[in-house]
C-alpha cells in the first residue's frame, strides 16, 4: 500500500512534507534540471524586497565544519522583476510556490505582502523577519517579541494567502518569538533561519566575509534546530516547519517526530542538487519499511 | 547532469599538481572549453561543499582488451591547496566521485584563422588545453604559459602535440623568459600590432594585468574567473563577480557559476581601473 | 628567537594562552599521560558545586554532524571530595587551576566562591552561569543580565581571586550579558559554553539524551563562538577567553585575532587526548614561522 | 598510550563483521583481557569522535622476510553498525589509524583450576579471546557463544585451536543449539552443580540474564558493559552505568571507561532485578 504522504499547512496542501528552503533553491528553475518540481511539496523562493537589491561584496560564502555561513545580503530581483521574469515559470510547475519576503519596516512588508497576495501564482507567504528595523536602531524584527508581532500584523492585515513567519535562532527564547507571531495571526513559522557565525582568515587576518558574519547553515546547526523545533512545537497550535541542517530522509522524519508538519532543505541541496526529491523518496521508502500509512502519525510523535 | 564517476587515474603531473581522469556519461562530449564541474569530494560532511574544477579535456578512451566498449571520460587538472584538493589526492583508481558537470558558460572562439592567444598561469592553464584543442582546428594558437618556477607551468608537452606554439614565463626564471608572462603576450602583440584573440586564466593578478593590456591595445579578451562558489547553478548567489558598472550605488553583480566563469573582459571591474 | 607566548588574565600569568575547558579534562589528571600539564596555560577543573551531584541518567552524550551533545548533568565530586581528593594531585602540577563552579541560587554561588577563594591551589575562579535559578521559576542565570549580575555580585564579594565569568550562549544579545558581568566586577570572561540542541532516535522515536536536550560543543559551534568573542571582546575592557571548536593553533590563533586573550580547548580532547599541548606547541611554531615575537600583539588584531 | 597503527589486515570474517590487525608499540603486550581502545576512524570531524572496541589480541608477529623485527600488534574484531564501523571496513592495508590503548579495567581471573564459563553474544566475543587466551593458561575453560544466526557466531574455530571446549546457540537454530545461550550455560552449571566462574559479554538483555542466573546461582560473575563514550579515560563522565546502589535519590554512578568495562556484576544494579 502507498503511504499518504501529503500535509496541510494553514489549508495549503502539499503532496509531501518536504519543500526547499529560501536562498538556496533560486526562484525554483535553477533546479529543474537535478529536480523534479512535481516530485516535492512545495519551494520557496530567494527572499524578495520592494526593491531590487545589490546584496554584499564578496566573499559572501565559506565553508565551515559541517556547515557553511552566507552573507549574500538578501540580492534580489525585487518584487516587479520577481513578477515579470520569474512568476511565468511558476505557472509551468504544478508544485506550490512560496514566496519568502522582507522589509526594513513593517510598512514595507505589508507593501510587499499586498502585492505578493494578488499574485495567483504565489500560494503562500514566507516572512523573513532577521532582518534590521531601519526604524528602531538597527534591532533585527526576528529578536524582539514586539517589533515581531507589528511585522506579523502588518503582513496579517495584507493577505488572505497562507501566512508563514520564518524564525530566528538567535534569540534567548524561541518560543516567545513564535507565540507572539502566532498572537498575530500567522498561520505557521518556519523555525530556524540561520545562526549568525563568523569566520577568520589567519594568514590575511581578516574575516573571511566581506560581511564580517554570517548566516550559520548546514547539518551543524541541526541540533539547535531540531531543539527549536520541538519547543516551538509544543507551545503553539499552528504548524511548523521544520528546518536547519537536513541532509537525508531520517533527518526529515527527526524533524516530524519533534513536531514539524513539513520541512524545507536548504545547504543540502547544494551538496546534492537533488536533495530534496531523493529525502522526498526517501520518506515514502521509510514509511512503507515501517508500515506507517500516514506521515501525519509522525508529528510530534516524539515519545519524550 | 550529476553522475557518480570512477576514477581510471589519479597521477601528481608536478609537485603539487594532479590530472585525474575519470569515466562520464557519453553527454560529457559536449562541455564546452571554459565550462567546470563540480565534485563531491566525498560523501562525509567534511569537506561539506562540493568543490569546482575547470574541464581540462573529455574525450573517449578505449580499453586495452577487445570487445569492451568505448569509454567516455573527463579530466580536471587540479592543484593542492587545502582540504578538499589533498583528499582528491589520496584517491586512487577504481575509487568514485559524484559529479555535476558540464557547468557554466564557456569561451566564445571567434572567427576562425585569426591570431587565438592562449594566457595561463599556473593551475589557470586547467581550462585551456580543451580551448587549444578546439581552437587548433580552426586557428593558429600561441600559449603563454607562466607560473612561479618551472614546477607551476603544466602539461606544456600536451599542448604542443596540439600543435600550439608555447612560451612559458616564470618568476624565478626556471623555465623560458624570466618574469611574468604578460611580457612575452605583449612582445607578441608588438610583433603582430595587436591581432588576435586573447584567453586567460590563472590568479587574479594576472588576469588583471591582461585585461589591461587587452584594453590599451584594443584587443579582445575574455577571461575565466574564480569565485567561491556553493551551488554552481545560480541559486545561492555566493560565486558573484563585479560587472564594469559596478559601484556602491549602482550595484552590478555576475554569477560566476551562471553568467560566467568566462566573462569579456571588458564587462567587468577591474579593481584600480 | 623563541617568541613570547605569556598572557595574563587578570594578573594570572599563564605561560601560554592554551587552557583545557571545564567537563572536558576531569580534575587535570586523568589526562596527565597524554598532556605534560606543564606545556600549557592553565586547565579548568569539572564544574563544581556544593554538595556532591549524581549528574543525569544514560545517554549522556551523542555525536552530531561536526560535534557533540552532552548533557552529564553537572556530575561532580562536590566541594569536599575536591578539597579532600582532587586538590592534592593540584598541588603537583605546576600549571595554574581553575576551578569552574556553579549553584542554583546566588547564596550558593557566593559560598562557594568563599570556599575557593581559601584553597591556595586554586589560582582563578570560573562560574558557570548556564544553570537554572531555582528561586525564580528555574530561568538560567545566565540568560538574563540581572540573574546574571546578581550571581557575579555574590561571587565578587566572596573572592579576591581572579573571577572569570563563563557566559551562555543561547542569548539574544551576549554584549548585554557581558556587560552586565563586567558591571559587577567580573576580571574576565569565558565564551563560549554550549548551545542548547536536541538529538532525536528515529528509530525509537525517542530523544537520543536521557535529558532529551544538551549542550552542543565541537568543531559545528566555532563559527557561533568565534562571533560571539568578537562581539564581546569589542565592547568590554576585560579579557576574553575564547572558547568552542578549537581543533588546532589555527582555531585558537583566530580566536586571539577576535579578540580573546586566551583559549579554552574542549571536545578536541576527547578527539585528540593531547590538542591542549599541541595546539600550544603549534602556536609556537605559528609565532616562530610569521616572525612574530609576541602573541599578545594578535590579541584583537583581526581588520574588520 | 596514543599511536598510529599501520593496518596489517582488515577482512571480513562473517558477513558484516571485521577482524583487522594493526601494527602497534611493543607496550600493547600489557594490555589485560576485558581493556579496549578508542580509534580514531579518519583524521576529518566525520565521525568526530573516537569509537570504542575491545582488545580481540595483541601478540608479536614475524615478518615473512628474514633479518626483518617482529612487529607486535594489536586486533579489533568489530561490526558494521554506523557511519564509523561503516568507514572502518573500507580501510585497506598499509592505511593508518590514530590508536588509544589500552583503556579500562579488564576482567580478574579468579583462582587457577577452577572451571571459567565464558559467555559471548555476537561481537561481545570480542574481548573475550584474549580472555580465553590467558586463562587456557592455569585452568579449563568453556565457551558459550550465542548469536541470532549463525553469521553472528564468530571465530570459534579460533576458540577451538587455544583448546576451549565451544557450545553455540543461536535464535534461528542455524548453529548449535536452538534458543538462547544462556540455556546452554545453566545446562552446564546444572551438571557441575555450580562450579566455575563466569564471564560475560554481548548485548545488554543477555548480560541481564546471565547476571540474574549468576545471581540465582550465586556464581561469581564479571560483565563486561558498553556505554556511549567520548573520552575513554573518565574525564567527560558520559560513559556511566548504574551500580547497585542507584536510585532516583541515591545515586551511584559508575564509569565504564575507567572504573569499567569489566565490572562483577553484583556491583551494578539490573534493571527488573
Ligand atoms: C570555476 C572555477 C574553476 C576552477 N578550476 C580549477 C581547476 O581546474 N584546477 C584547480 O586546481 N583549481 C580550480 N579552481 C579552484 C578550486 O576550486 C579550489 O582550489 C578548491 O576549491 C580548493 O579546495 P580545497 O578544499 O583544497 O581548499 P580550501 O581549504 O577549502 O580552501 C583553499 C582555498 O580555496 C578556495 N576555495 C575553497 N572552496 C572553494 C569553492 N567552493 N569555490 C571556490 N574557491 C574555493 C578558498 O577560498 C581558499 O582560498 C576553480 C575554481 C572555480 C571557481
Ligand atoms: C568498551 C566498549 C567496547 C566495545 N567493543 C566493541 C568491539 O570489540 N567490537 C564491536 O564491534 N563493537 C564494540 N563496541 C561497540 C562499538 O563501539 C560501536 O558499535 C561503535 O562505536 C559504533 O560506531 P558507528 O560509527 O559504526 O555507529 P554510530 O552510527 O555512531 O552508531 C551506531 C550505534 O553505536 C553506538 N555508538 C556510537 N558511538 C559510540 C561510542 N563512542 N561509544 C559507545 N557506543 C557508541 C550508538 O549508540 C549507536 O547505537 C564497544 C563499545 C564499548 C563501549
Ligand atoms: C546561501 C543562502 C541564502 C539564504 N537566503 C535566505 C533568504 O533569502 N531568506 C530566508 O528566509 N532564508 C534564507 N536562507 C536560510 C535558509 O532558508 C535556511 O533557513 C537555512 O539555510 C537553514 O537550513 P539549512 O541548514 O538546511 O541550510 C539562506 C540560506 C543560505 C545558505
Ligand atoms: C562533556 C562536557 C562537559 C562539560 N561540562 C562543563 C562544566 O561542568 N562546566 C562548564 O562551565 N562547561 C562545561 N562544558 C562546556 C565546555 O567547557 C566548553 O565551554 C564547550 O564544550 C565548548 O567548547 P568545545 O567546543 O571546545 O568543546 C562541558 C562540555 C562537555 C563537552
Ligand atoms: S555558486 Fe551558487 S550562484 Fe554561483
Ligand atoms: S568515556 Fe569519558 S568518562 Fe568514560
Amino acid at each position: 500500500m502507498q503511504p499518504d504522504l501529503s500535509v496541510e499547512i494553514a489549508g495549503l496542501k502539499l503532496r509531501n512534507p518536504v519543500m526547499t528552503a529560501s536562498g538556496t533553491f533560486g526562484y525554483g528553475e535553477e533546479f529543474s534540471q537535478y529536480v523534479n518540481l512535481e516530485t516535492i511539496g512545495a519551494f520557496v523562493t530567494k527572499g524578495l524586497s520592494l526593491k531590487p537589491r545589490a546584496g554584499n561584496p564578496t566573499p559572501r560564502i565559506v565553508e565551515t565544519p559541517g556547515g557553511m555561513l552566507n552573507a549574500i545580503g538578501l540580492q534580489n530581483v525585487g518584487i516587479e522583476a520577481f513578477i515579470q521574469k520569474k512568476v511565468p515559470f511558476l505557472r509551468t510547475v504544478n508544485t506550490p510556490a512560496i514566496a519568502n519576503f522582507f522589509g526594513y519596516t513593517p510598512e514595507e512588508y505589508a507593501e510587499l505582502a499586498t502585492r505578493l497576495d494578488t499574485i495567483p501564482e504565489v500560494a503562500a507567504l514566507e516572512v523573513n523577519i532577521s532582518c534590521p528595523n531601519v526604524k528602531q536602531g538597527g534591532i533585527v524584527f526576528g529578536t524582539d517579541p514586539s517589533c515581531a508581532a507589528s511585522v506579523v500584523k502588518a503582513c496579517r492585515a495584507a493577505t488572505s494567502k497562507p501566512l508563514i513567519v520564518k524564525l530566528s535562532p538567535n534569540v534567548t527564547d524561541i518560543v516567545e518569538m513564535a507565540q507572539a507571531c502566532e498572537g498575530e495571526g500567522a498561520d505557521a513559522l518556519s523555525v530556524i533561519n540561520t545562526l549568525t557565525g563568523m569566520a577568520i582568515d589567519l594568514e590575511r587576518r581578516r574575516p573571511v566575509l566581506a560581511n564580517v558574519t554570517g548566516g550559520l547553515s548546514g547539518p551543524a546547526i541541526k541540533p539547535v534546530a531540531l531543539r527549536m523545533v520541538w519547543q516551538v512545537s509544543k507551545a503553539v497550535k499552528v504548524p511548523v516547519i521544520g528546518i536547519g541542517g537536513i541532509m537525508s530522509a531520517s533527518d526529515a522524519l527527526e524533524f516530524m517526530l519533534a513536531g514539524a508538519t513539513a520541512v524545507q532543505v536548504g545547504t543540502a541541496s547544494f551538496v546534492n542538487p537533488g536533495a530534496a526529491q531523493e529525502i522526498a523518496q526517501g520518506m515514502e521508502r521509510w514509511l512503507i519499511d515501517h508500515g506507517v500509512d500516514d506521515v501525519r502519525s509522525l508529528i510530534g510523535a516524539l515519545q519524550a | 547532469m550529476q553522475f557518480k564517476a570512477m576514477i581510471l587515474d589519479n597521477a601528481e603531473v608536478s609537485p603539487g599538481y594532479f590530472r585525474m581522469r575519470m569515466t562520464a556519461p557519453p553527454e560529457i562530449l559536449t562541455a564546452q572549453p571554459g565550462q567546470f564541474v563540480m565534485v563531491r569530494v566525498n560523501p562525509s560532511i567534511d569537506p561539506l561543499i562540493r568543490r569546482p574544477f575547470g574541464v581540462f579535456d573529455v574525450g573517449v578512451q578505449q580499453p586495452g582488451y577487445t570487445g569492451a566498449a568505448a569509454q567516455p571520460y573527463l579530466e580536471i587538472l587540479y592543484r593542492v591547496v587545502g582540504k578538499g584538493t589533498a583528499m582528491l589526492a589520496t584517491l586512487h583508481n577504481t575509487d568514485l566521485l559524484d559529479i555535476i558537470a558540464p557547468l557554466g558558460t564557456g569561451f566564445d572562439f571567434g572567427p576562425a584563422g585569426e591570431e587565438k592567444l592562449i594566457v595561463g598561469g599556473g593551475v589557470g592553464l586547467a581550462p585551456l588545453y580543451l580551448l587549444a584543442k578546439e581552437l587548433v582546428k580552426q586557428s593558429p594558437v600561441r600559449l603563454f604559459a607562466g607560473g612561479r618556477t618551472k614546477d607551476d607551468v603544466l602539461c606544456i608537452t600536451e599542448f604542443e602535440r596540439l600543435g600550439v606554439e608555447c612560451y612559458t614565463a616564470t618568476e624565478d626564471g626556471s623555465l623560458g623568459e624570466c618574469g611574468f608572462v604578460t611580457k612575452v603576450l605583449e612582445q607578441r602583440l608588438d610583433c603582430t600590432a595587436n591581432q588576435g584573440r586573447i584567453f586567460a586564466c590563472g590568479p587574479h593578478g594576472m588576469l588583471q594585468a591582461v585585461a589591461g593590456i587587452a584594453a590599451r591595445r584594443k584587443v579582445p579578451c575574455q577571461v575565466s574567473l574564480e569565485g567561491y562558489m556553493a551551488c554552481g547553478v545560480g541559486a545561492c548567489l555566493g560565486c558573484v563577480c563585479e560587472g564594469a558598472g559596478h559601484s556602491a550605488d549602482t550595484p552590478d553583480y555576475r554569477c560566476v557559476c551562471s553568467e560566467g566563469p568566462v566573462f569579456e573582459a571588458t564587462e567587468l571591474k577591474w579593481e584600480g581601473a
